[in-house]
């Protein structure tokens, strides 16, 4: 076998040139760098070996391109951090000396070795064993080319909050084909439901709808509500989506928004809980979310339309006063059914936001038990003037709050439920802190653990908070509860909480308790991330590709995050993470075309058996029986270099470039050897 | 012109490959005429002083089958590969280890144990086991010692060319032959075969389907085998795709699957290892328990992924056999 | 168990006969030391603990079962103390070894709630009700120890195993957030004020939330909540409420005689009960 | 070399999409965790031919240990069940060879299970110390010197009745 690959290598022998980077103290401190290139530097085939202090830099990787050509390198190793971040610069570097970027190899002695272990002669030991591993596998190497496919020009934003609308008003105003899909029947989300926005108080209604507006009639946009993401085939730059339309029995091109259809109804009252007022207020079966809901379409609820059966399907029963009141319009349509629509996008943008933490998992802070307790996005419909209760906080009994305590952190920084801070609650319990006030004129106690303040004119909103006679307890609330200890907590609900600050234990009896809620992933989150291929971090959000560098990326080219979906965050952020990601999608459309990883497999025509085995095994259908010659053939083009069919391959006759046999022998006796 | 002189030896083998030259059958009176055997033991009577005496590198070529099990063997195949300027290993012993090499699973002493006191049928009252040396009417006798495990021919000397096949075809042992004596012989170190698996040469081959996901395995006894459809498509084993080609289909042509004694193709290091992966990987369910049960259909992975081949793959041996 | 619990002990074995549960006597066992001899020296409190483990453990038994929430306590803190620190398991074995014992952490401490329901499972236990406990309201009051700080088998904050069981003999439980409170401990033998009020604020709670019994896991809860009645009344009301151990309701759920079960043991008599359950006035 | 005390050698193969990436997030996550493990990056768990492990063992591994993506989430949708079947009848192969199971493991490893990596790491390397080294390499290097022994003797018997004739 050796034999046969020197002879495909053109026969010559490699001459290689391997460098270790110090990465400033990060490799160096753990790894002794100078070490490693001595050892390197005796093994076969090395022709010069070098430490060097940032291997990543102009300096250093013009430093390999001018050894190549000194030295007649053709083969180059370069030992610092993990391949999925610099492999592509040294490959370039590789290649600016003249050589085939393919004759060049990684190794990782930062992500796996000096920053993960604890001993300098042991981490010293393994970058040598890593080191020699590459040396083995380089030699074995071959040039490859890659592929050039060219991209999709369309982008599809999925979710229809704030961060998809700046995401995809950006986009669209760039010039872009845009189609926004929202499974509601009306985009906006979760910013549409707040009264004021933190901490210029300024109204979220005010400052969205126009873009909402603005959404729903841009040329550039094909706005796609109640509708939903099924499958997403395809890859980079040139992807499938099947999109789920779901029926609302109303046809969006025909209804103009007159809403006469809703008085006319045979409900007469609003009987329904109202999804967008948080089920503080009602609807009726046809209906249409809020006055600026975006497209301006009705929307009948099959679940409670009298004209539907209990299994949904149409019954007719109902006098169909809503299709009257339509009149010649026509909008109304009960033959509506679910329709699947194929797209092709060639980028598509993540923000399918989050969810608010159901305040019952908490049961000793009674949400659920006691009528008096809300949950903080209830109080924000309950302020919000275009409310249930038309701005007026009135609890559900029918009273004024003369005194409210506001919980922080239901659902955030507890082991119990969720690990994480959500970021937004404590700006948001200040701004409900002087909403309430201002509207109730009631005492408001707000119990933190920690105020967490940071953003502009965050710190001096809370000061003013401080001002305005709010009082703040410190300490993690123990209970809500409605028994009572003397006479004043009768009738009351007794919030329990040690205050720290204090230093005891205090009951506090107030009328009105608001659960500052966290924010957490959406309940199917875990499908979404399915559908598009992308991984979630240990809480459930999606990952970014890199924390830092790619904080909008994710693992699969091509698909971007914005928004609460990727973890939470405050509207300024959210609207800054939707321009980054519709940045990187222009970034991807306007190259034109993608280069693809060379690291497709091949069928050995001459070696090949014929047996079949391969065939069933390729998720791309990309392996086809060639009657005419009795073998298997690999489509390169469908072939996404898994190497599944490699693997299995019964009589060695299919070849991974990249990942052959051969290279990853050699690695493996790279690993052991050094001892 | 002296014929050139070629020797025929076995080493740990069960005769099969003795057979195979026979089988030549009237193709064997012109190999004889065309060269001059000087070393046959299982047809003509030479002796071992014969070859001693014989100048290095005297004898063209030697077509050595068996495994290599004893201190004797061994010591005859170093003697035949110094004295010849070939050493052909004949057969799936030679090449791979073959069936012999099975033993490799269990110790010198496990094996001796078994033989000549376990086994049901054995009368052995004294409990006496092979002796390597013995003193009779004064005199020190000794005896070949089996070795602690079994090796291929490669793994004790160096080969020049491999004939495989349990045992090789005669046509294949015709054409080993034929371009040895005619000086067309490929890189050192080639097996004399194909380098393309079974299923090319497969008469059910067009019977594979291109969509096979296996829900179970039964082994040929436990079915009556569809004698035009490919095993692999009925559940059965069958190592052809893992198997180099070259015998013809004999076993398949017979209605019996491959069971793998052309060893592996020059791409692969473990053939036992590639049919198992090819096999595994294309079972029905995705559940450990489905899996689980659909393969309780090999209850012995290793004899059947490595029937003839144990002592060339990449494990070898047992771990934790004794290994002197 | 034997003194003031032991209407828990008769309970509590006339229960596990009918379920059928193996259970065995620790040869010679010593008091645990309670959390009274922690607060003095945990290490020797610890020797304490152990040697009762040891002796289980020599007895081959596969599990400990701790039927006082003191001593569930105590014996897991001082199981999860020998794991965690190497120093103090050195000591303790030292210790041990002097009395010719030893112990490997192998034998779980487990509390009979934990046993019943995730072992036994509420589907054998509700095989064997005989008698429904229907329309009983019953306030299931955990105490402070058996989840905390080591919530194995429930949760801290809001337990559910007994509600759970509790439903299964037919009653219906009504919604207690004082389940874990404080009931005063031995407060109520050294400075009666505050103990006694934490037993009354659970006694009058449980009546405002509509009890008609509370049930109970621990001896010395049942104690404290049965047996200040009186004391309590003289100081700020009369609140009269029957408290029974769980066991205790499930005996009767069994259709087991209240001597069996202690019943005759307890101070506030369970009144509601025949008149819920006819065939047990009957009897 | 110097005489160094033995510590286990664990040899891992990783997939570039789930497995690699948590233990690039372990190391950006300054995570500490047993530096035996030698990663080797393979783009699919789908890839890793049963040849990979059997080589690894064979030169010298005490350990090899497989990461891939969690079921349902490959990146190639099902390259990870094709290992999984290939795991578990390979993983019972090398009983029969005598190969511990717990020299061997298969965990699904995705992105953001950083943690993951150390525990599973730290959990095997603390097994294979306990095993005790495996030293295949060593083994048949042992067990061939049966035969490299006749042929010294061979050879030193030659000399001597060279010498002799001479």
């Amino acid at each position: 076998m050796e034999n046969v690959s020197q002879k495909k290598n053109g026969g010559e022998q490699p001459r290689i040139g391997f460098y270790i980077c110090h990465c400033g103290h990060n490799i160096a401190s753990m790894v002794d760098c100078a070490d490693v290139a001595k050892y390197v530097a005796q093994l076969p085939g090395v022709v010069l070996s070098k430490d060097y202090k940032y291997m990543c830099s102009d300096p250093g990787q013009e430093m390999i391109a001018k050894d190549i050509k000194e030295h007649g390198l053709n083969r180059v190793v370069v030992a610092s951090c993990s391949p999925l971040l610099h492999e592509h610069t040294f490959r370039n570097a590789t290649e600016k000396g003249g050589l085939n970027p393919f004759y060049f190899q990684m190794v990782n002695v930062r992500e796996h070795d000096s920053w993960v272990h604890t001993n300098r002669e042991d981490a010293t030991h393994k970058a040598k064993a890593l080191a020699r591993a590459a040396i083995n596998r380089v030699a074995h190497h071959k040039p490859l080319e890659t592929k050039k496919v060219p991209i999709h020009p369309d982008v599809l934003v999925v979710g229809g909050g704030i961060a998809g609308i700046h995401a995809a008003m950006t986009l669209a105003n760039a010039g872009k084909k845009v189609i926004l899909v929202e499974r509601e029947p009306t985009i906006g989300g979760h910013m549409a439901k707040f009264d004021k926005t933190f901490p210029t108080l300024d109204c979220a209604a005010c400052i969205l709808t126009p873009k909402m507006s603005e959404v729903g009639s841009h040329p550039n946009i094909r706005l796609m509500t109640y509708s939903e993401v099924v499958k997403v085939d395809g890859y980079v730059g040139n992807y499938q989506v099947t999109i789920k339309r779901k029926p609302r029995y109303v046809d969006e091109e025909l209804c103009i928004g007159c809403q006469e259809c809703i008085p006319a109804c045979v409900f007469k009252e609003p009987k329904f809980a109202d999804e967008f007022n948080e089920g503080l207020g009602k609807r009726k079966p046809i209906y249409i979310p809020f006055p600026q809901a975006t497209p301006q379409v009705v929307t009948i609820d099959p679940k409670v339309c009298l004209n539907f059966n209990k299994k949904g399907e149409v019954s007719n029963k109902c006098k169909k006063t809503c299709v009257e009141a339509c009149g010649d319009k026509n909008a109304i349509d009960f033959t509506q059914t679910e329709k699947f629509e194929e797209i092709k996008v060639g980028a598509i943008i993540v923000a399918t936001g989050f969810k608010t933490f159901d305040a019952r998992r908490i049961t000793q802070y009674g949400y659920g038990i006691y009528p008096g307790v809300y949950t903080s996005l209830e109080v924000e419909r309950l302020v919000n003037a275009a409310g249930p209760t038309g701005g007026h906080v009135v609890l559900r009994d029918g009273r004024k709050p003369e005194s409210i305590g506001i919980i922080h952190c239901v659902g955030s920084r507890d082991e119990k439920t969720n690990r994480w801070c959500s970021r937004v609650c404590c700006m948001y319990s200040l701004k409900l802190a002087h909403l309430l006030k201002e509207h109730t004129g009631a005492e408001v106690y707000n119990f933190y653990i920690d105020m967490r303040t940071p953003g502009k004119n965050y710190d001096e909103f809370y000061g003013k908070l401080l001002e305005e006679g709010v009082h703040f307890i410190r300490g993690r609330v123990g209970e809500v509860t409605d028994w009572a200890f003397t006479k004043e907590e009768e009738g009351k609900l007794v919030i329990r909480v040690e205050d720290t600050l204090a230093g005891y234990v205090r009951r506090i009896p107030v009328d009105m308790v608001v659960l500052s809620v966290g924010l957490e992933p959406q309940p199917d989150a875990q499908d979404v991330r399915r559908l598009f291929g992308m991984s979630c971090g240990g809480e459930g959000f999606f990952l970014e590709r890199h924390p830092k560098l790619a904080p909008v990326n994710t693992f699969t080219d091509g698909i971007y995050l914005a928004g609460c979906c990727q973890g939470p965050k405050d509207i300024p952020d959210t609207v800054a993470q939707a321009g980054a990601a519709a940045a990187e999608a222009m970034q991807l459309i306007d190259r034109g075309y993608i280069e693809q990883e060379p690291n497709t497999a091949f069928i050995l025509q001459d070696e090949c058996c014929g047996c079949k085995s391969c065939i069933p095994l390729c998720p791309y259908t990309a392996i086809v029986f060639d009657e005419s010659t009795q073998k298997a053939i690999i489509n390169e083009a469908l072939c996404k270099g898994c190497g599944t069919c490699v693997g299995s391959c019964p009589s060695g006759s299919i070849v991974q470039n990249l990942f052959e046999d051969d290279q990853i022998f050699s690695e493996i006796e790279g690993v052991l050897s050094y001892d | 012109m002296p014929k050139p002189k070629v020797a025929f030896y076995w080493c740990a083998s069960c005769g099969g490959c003795e057979e195979t030259v026979v089988d030549l059958a009237e193709d064997i009176l012109g190999v004889v005429e065309k060269v001059d055997i000087v070393l046959w033991p299982v047809a003509m009577d030479f002796k071992y002083a014969d070859v001693r005496a014989m100048p290095d590198k005297s004898i063209v070529a030697t077509f050595l089958n068996g495994a290599i099990r004893s201190t004797e063997q061994e010591e005859m195949a170093r003697l035949l590969r110094r004295k010849s300027q070939f050493l052909i290993a004949y057969g799936s012993c030679a090449h791979t280890g073959g069936i012999p090499g099975l033993a490799n699973q269990f110790s010198r002493e496990e094996i001796l144990n078994f033989v000549y006191k376990g086994s049901p049928s054995t009368v052995n009252e004294t409990g006496t086991l092979p002796q390597t040396e013995f003193e009779e009417q004064g005199r020190r006798v000794h005896l070949p010692a089996l070795h602690q495990g079994v090796r291929s021919l490669d793994q004790v000397v160096e080969v020049d060319y491999y004939v495989p096949g349990c045992p090789p075809t005669p046509n294949i042992t015709k054409a080993a032959v034929g371009a040895l004596l005619e000086g067309r012989l490929p890189a050192k170190g080639s097996v004399l075969a194909p380098d393309i698996a079974l299923c090319d040469e497969c008469p059910r081959k067009a019977t594979k389907p291109t969509n096979v996901a296996f829900t179970e395995f039964v082994r040929p006894h436990q079915r009556l085998l569809d004698p035009n459809k490919c095993f692999l498509a009925q559940g059965v084993v069958c190592m052809g795709p893992a198997t180099r080609s070259g015998c013809g289909s004999q076993c398949p042509s017979g209605n019996m699957p491959c069971t793998g004694c052309f060893g592996p193709t020059s791409r692969v290091k473990d053939q036992g290892a590639k049919m198992l992966s090819s096999l595994c990987a294309n079972i029905e369910p995705k559940d450990e328990d489905g899996i689980d049960k659909v393969l309780e259909g090999i209850p012995d992975p290793v004899g059947t992924f490595y029937r003839y081949g144990l002592p060339k793959s990449l494990l070898r041996r047992k771990g934790g056999l004794p290994t002197s | 168990m034997k003194g003031t619990g032991r209407a828990y002990e008769e309970s509590l074995l006339a229960v596990m006969r009918a379920l059928g549960v193996e259970l065995e006597e620790v040869e010679d066992w010593n008091c645990c030391g309670a959390t009274a001899y922690m607060a003095v020296d945990e290490v020797k409190a610890c020797i304490l603990a152990s040697r009762n483990l040891a002796i289980a453990e020599k007895m081959n038994n596969k599990v400990m079962m701790a039927p006082c929430s003191s001593c569930y306590l105590i014996l897991n803190k001082t199981k999860h103390y020998l794991h965690d620190s190497p120093q103090v398991n050195s000591v303790v074995n030292r210790a041990l070894k002097n009395a010719g014992l030893s112990y490997s952490g192998n034998v779980p401490v487990r509390h009979p709630l934990d046993i019943l329901i995730n072992d036994v499972g509420l589907d054998a236990i509700k095989k064997q009700v005989k008698r429904p406990l229907k329309g009983l309201k019953v306030a299931t009051y955990y105490g402070c120890q058996i989840v905390r700080p080591y919530a194995t088998f429930d949760r801290a904050d809001n337990p559910t195993t007994m509600d759970r069981l509790m439903e299964a003999l037919g009653a219906t439980v009504v919604r207690f957030p004082l389940k874990t409170r404080c009931c005063g401990a031995s407060l109520t033998g050294t400075l009666p004020e505050p103990g006694l009020l934490c037993s009354y604020i659970i006694l009058k709670e449980a009546i405002r939330c509509g009890a008609e019994v509370i049930s109970t896991v621990c001896p010395l809860c049942q104690f404290n909540l049965d047996g200040y009645h009186d004391k309590i009344a003289a100081k700020w009301e009369h609140v009269e409420i029957p408290t029974l151990y769980f066991t205790q309701l499930m005996g009767l759920a069994f259709g087991l005689s209240e001597r069996e079960l202690g019943l005759h043991r307890n101070f506030v008599p369970m009144k509601k009960l025949p008149e819920a359950q006819p065939e047990l006035a009957v009897r | 070399m110097t005489e160094k005390k033995w510590t286990p050698r664990l040899v891992a193969f990783f997939c570039n999409w789930c497995t690699y990436t948590a233990a690039d997030l372990a190391g950006v996550s300054r995570l500490k965790y047993a530096s035996n493990v030698r990663i080797i990056r393979v783009m699919c768990s789908g890839r890793i031919d049963p040849q990979f492990v059997l080589e690894a063992f064979a030169k010298g591994a005490d350990g090899v240990l497989i990461g891939g993506c969690h079921p349902n989430d490959c990146h190639y949708v099902e390259g990870n069940y094709k290992m999984l079947r290939r795991y578990r009848l390979l993983k019972r192969m090398l009983a029969d060879m005598g190969i511990e199971p717990d020299r061997f493991r298969l965990e699904w490893i995705s992105a953001a299970e950083g943690e993951k990596v150390k525990r599973v790491v730290d959990e095997m390397v603390q097994k294979l110390t306990a095993l005790g080294p495996l030293a295949w390499d060593k083994k048949l290097e042992d067990w061939d010197r049966e035969v490299k022994a006749l042929e010294e003797h061979v050879q030193a018997q030659q000399t001597t009745k060279e010498v002799a004739n001479a």
